[in-house]
């Protein structure tokens, strides 16, 4: 297997100053490119122990939120039932909310490009390890769960259809020159113009609701990786494109203590 | 068609075959009358109830009214009036709400149309049933058909809400298939829109609306074919609808949760109709001033209510016995009647 | 330890004629008792491996909510920011809805009376434990997650601080009375009354707020139990007595079938 | 003081000694006015441009006007109109909302009030600032003030919107805290009202309201004396409050998402004083006849507004060159004057 040979010649370190430029093209688990200059939190590393150059990348937050609220849609159920009618039907329902503010978020998942498909997964295995590790250390600074946002879907045209199908209604904008200009906040914009009460996934279009939660290619890698160490869906998704978030249950802090 | 020759009066069991007639040529969905004989049976014996029940308010009356042309001696139309929108139980609609959603940053500033179900029209008394044959469609003919009830409810104003709704048919095709309904409320049941108007039939939609969603719908998420259909009127609804319009009636806030149709309401007493009306007594001293125009005229029974159109002296009090109003209404020396001009922001004074 | 060496002469079986004679007057984590004459799903009893008689039981749903629609809470963040006045605040909100509809759920965990809280603990442990068997031999037949109700906390005159502060605002009648009538199909009729939008936990009295997502004295034993299995709160409260939903995420399908 | 020495003109910059000593007098979260002179000072110079201006329907003009004790040569009171409530951007209000959840099961039916955050009175016209000297209070000078906007609005209709609404104080303390306040929008400030209310000054609510929940508030959750506090009224405020809702204004929909006062609102057309006006020429041959009753008069300037108390006949359509309307409003031969009823519905004519 290259990619476990590949590891004993690994570490794990902080950012640097060469990193900005070696990892210029980059493109994260979300799609986009890793917010090198300007993100909160502590960056991890996964570098070639002999040249320093950076392969990986992972960027873990102690509590997300904090600043700008994050927004996220809960997906949720409701029944519809009349006996009288025999009708029972159960429909998903997206609520905008706020439900991760002071968890935990490892973002910026991202690898060298031109990695082979297991290659990228086997390195941010070993990045989101690392993140563990660095939680367990210091629990009492992180929140109960560790969650992860992943790209949604995009159709042959580039296009993400559950924002076709439900934020383009709100904002007429660019979404891709938004994300740019605003980088993460670009959603907290976005949730002002978005509806506030429950939305029913039905009134959706098929491809929206088809792609609502689904991993799209740029997260595949991490979310094989994710999976590995235990990640699930949180039943949240992304505002913009209806990617998926996943979390993982940090071990309660009484525990640790113990 | 001579005015003089319409008279609008409770349904009696004699006209059931009249009713039929209506109800087999009303379009599906439009009047609220059954093709069933049995049904509208029970319907004539529900409105003599209502108009003879003593009892003010129990709200579960529906009073039903029809339009004859003595000329013929043949039942033309019909109206009516539910005393209370549910039947004390909940009454939904949805309401047109319009919010604004605004980013700074993103230099946007959207309003948002959005449906809100509610039950605020609950309670409400309703005009319902109207009907009248294609031949008496133009004139006078549906004002009286349609004023008349205003003028009832306004005489036993006790057995009604100060609030009058109407419902009014929203778009749909030849086979009774709405587009509204198919992007709402199909997604709550599985069934065609004339299927669950069959289910629910004369019967309160509160059970089939609790079924709909409790949020906001957002209407930029429907097809542009709902979207256009929100508060559109189906071309029959036209002649009722806008004989209300014309009284007064709201047709902006509400519509119908099934097929998206403007529900109108209003105050009673700020419907052009009963804004002016004015009673008047028949006197045998009466002295007729004034120019004469064209009226609706009822007597002040319940049970023998009349409506007829009539001309009348503008300004005047009373009616001589002899006069026209008084005769064909049947009164007598000392009694009453009610009675509103039948275009009164009109010049034209005798426009039938 | 006196639990284990007992654990040596149990047996977990299904439910038997005598049970329902000898298991009256238990009570389950959710305070009441167990549904032994209606409740849907399969009986796990730990009884006595010699004499046969019953010391514990629980009841396995695959699939809950499908003939009554079940309802909960559940429980998340609303941020509310103003950069200009200094002003984050994250308030915690209620929604009504059906989330868990389809999931798996292990009711009615009960023990005989008068047992050792660590007794309790194990005999509840090893059904939890005979529970998760039997879901792994018939995955497909069970939904994505296993969850339990536990029953909220009570206040000295034995009321529920949740209910006072929320439901009796909706249902003046008594509640204990109407769960006597209804058995489960009580809290569909009584959701029928709450309100249908978001909620804030902030509008609520302040032992309502503190209540919520608590475990109450009848519960401690089954949570106990259920932690050590794994299980952990899914952000979901009770609609009456504001006690939590706990859940274990089932091992995905497509794992199990490899 | 008699009526005939009242007249309401737009303020002027020299009326500044006046304000400063209204703001001053009036109560903590009651006028509109600031109690600081430079506040005041830009306060009329809005006004005056706003007076001043060609523009139609920008919606940021506010106007006020004074009212002027002629014997004494002292304004004794204000009162003043937004174009347009929110200018341009949302203007926020809690709307009375009812709901009703049953459950056939329990056999249960609860009627639940709920208030629900909306922008249903954005862009409508407001009126506001109404301030009368205790002294004034009694008779036709608050009738004066507070309806001649409503002239000046009907005559300047294009600069206005159709639908108008006024805030009202609610309960609060000495102190200025609010039952309302302290049960809803404190928890998602960290402040008192007064500092809430001083933090957003005059200007526009919408930032603030951003922060509220966006969801229905149940009032049966709220502490009791929240509750209670829904739609009522400051005692301070029951003079301006019993003029709108004599003219027609509805209190029971609207509250204020602060304090949780009435917000009343009401088509103009609708309104008493704009239903019974009409317009008058000044006409050296008029003849004068029917009985003399008191209205409001108003001229047909824009920057040269006049309004007063005077007799007239009440059918009059015309008015002598030498009669008192149109020397005390200045009025040459052919001018008009707009004229309403002061006591529409009264018999006692000269209840002043």
């Amino acid at each position: 297997m290259t990619a476990s040979e590949n590891e004993h010649r690994l570490c794990v370190r902080g950012q640097q100053a060469g990193d900005l430029a070696s990892m210029s093209g980059w493109l994260g688990q979300t799609g986009v490119a890793p917010d090198l200059g300007g993100g909160e939190g502590e960056w991890l590393i996964l570098a070639d122990a002999a040249s320093g150059a950076p392969l990986a990348c992972a960027r873990l937050v102690e509590q997300l939120g904090m600043r700008t609220p994050r927004f996220s849609y809960h997906v949720g159920r409701v029944v519809h039932a009349a006996a009288e009618l025999g009708l029972f039907r159960t429909q998903t329902t997206l609520l905008l909310g706020n439900d991760h503010s002071g968890e935990s978020e490892l973002a910026d998942l991202a690898c060298a490009p031109g990695l082979p498909a297991e290659v990228q997964t086997a390195y941010l295995t070993r990045l989101i390890e690392a993140a563990l590790q660095r939680i367990q250390a210091q629990a009492p600074r992180f929140g109960e769960r560790l969650i992860v946002e992943l790209a949604g879907p995009l159709d042959e045209r580039g296009q993400a259809p559950f924002w076709q199908g439900l934020g383009l209604h709100f904002y007429a904008g660019d979404r891709q020159a938004a994300q740019a200009k605003f980088g993460d906040a670009w959603r907290s914009h976005l949730a002002a113009l978005l509806p506030r009460q429950t939305l029913y996934l039905s009134f959706l279009s098929e491809a929206a609701q088809t792609a609502m939660g689904q991993v799209g290619a740029a997260g595949q890698s991490a979310a094989k990786a994710l999976a590995a160490c235990g990640f699930a869906s949180s039943q949240h998704v992304r505002v913009d494109d209806g990617g998926p978030v996943w979390e993982l249950r940090l071990p309660p802090k009484s525990e640790i203590s113990r | 068609m001579n005015p003089r020759d319409l008279l609008l009066r409770p349904v009696a069991l004699a006209d059931l075959p009249a009713l039929e007639r209506i109800a087999a040529a009303s379009e599906h969905g439009i009047s609220s009358l059954p093709n069933d004989q049995a049904k509208l049976r029970a319907r004539i014996e529900r409105s003599l109830d209502a108009f003879a029940s003593l009892d003010d308010a129990s709200g579960e009356e529906t009073y039903l009214f029809v339009l004859e042309d003595l000329a013929r001696a043949e039942v033309v139309g019909c109206s009516g009036i539910a005393a209370s929108a549910g039947f004390h139980d909940r009454f939904y609609s949805y309401r047109n709400e319009f919010v604004v959603h605004a980013s700074a940053a993103l230099g946007v500033s959207n309003r948002l149309h959005t449906l809100h179900l509610c039950h605020d029209l609950s309670g409400y008394t309703l005009l319902t049933s109207f009907y009248i044959e294609p031949a008496y469609a133009q004139g006078p003919a549906p004002q009286l058909l349609s004023r008349a009830r205003l003028l009832f409810i306004q005489q036993f104003a006790e057995r009604f809400n100060q609030r009058i709704a109407a419902e009014n048919p929203g778009l749909a095709d030849q086979e009774g298939q709405s587009p509204f309904w198919d992007a709402v409320g199909r997604r709550f049941f599985a069934m065609d829109y004339p299927q669950a108007e069959a289910l629910t039939g004369g019967r309160n939609k509160a059970f089939i609306a609790d079924l709909m969603p409790h949020s906001p719908i957002y209407v930029a998420l429907l097809p542009e074919a709902a979207q256009w259909a929100i508060g559109q009127l189906h071309p029959v609804g036209e002649l009722p609808f806008s004989i209300l319009q014309e009284e007064g009636f709201d047709a902006d806030t509400y519509i119908d949760i099934f097929d998206g149709g403007p529900t109108v309401e209003c105050s009673l007493g700020l419907l052009r109709s009963v804004r002016h009306a004015h009673r008047l007594t028949v006197n045998a001293d009466a002295l007729a001033l004034g120019m004469p125009a064209w009226h609706l005229a009822v007597n002040c029974e319940r049970n023998d209510f009349r409506a007829i159109l009539v001309e009348l002296a503008e300004s005047a009090r009373f009616v001589l016995p002899s006069d026209e109003a008084a005769t064909r209404l049947g009164l007598v020396e000392g009694a009453d009647l009610l009675v509103t001009p039948l275009w009164p922001e009109s010049t034209e004074r005798s426009r039938p």
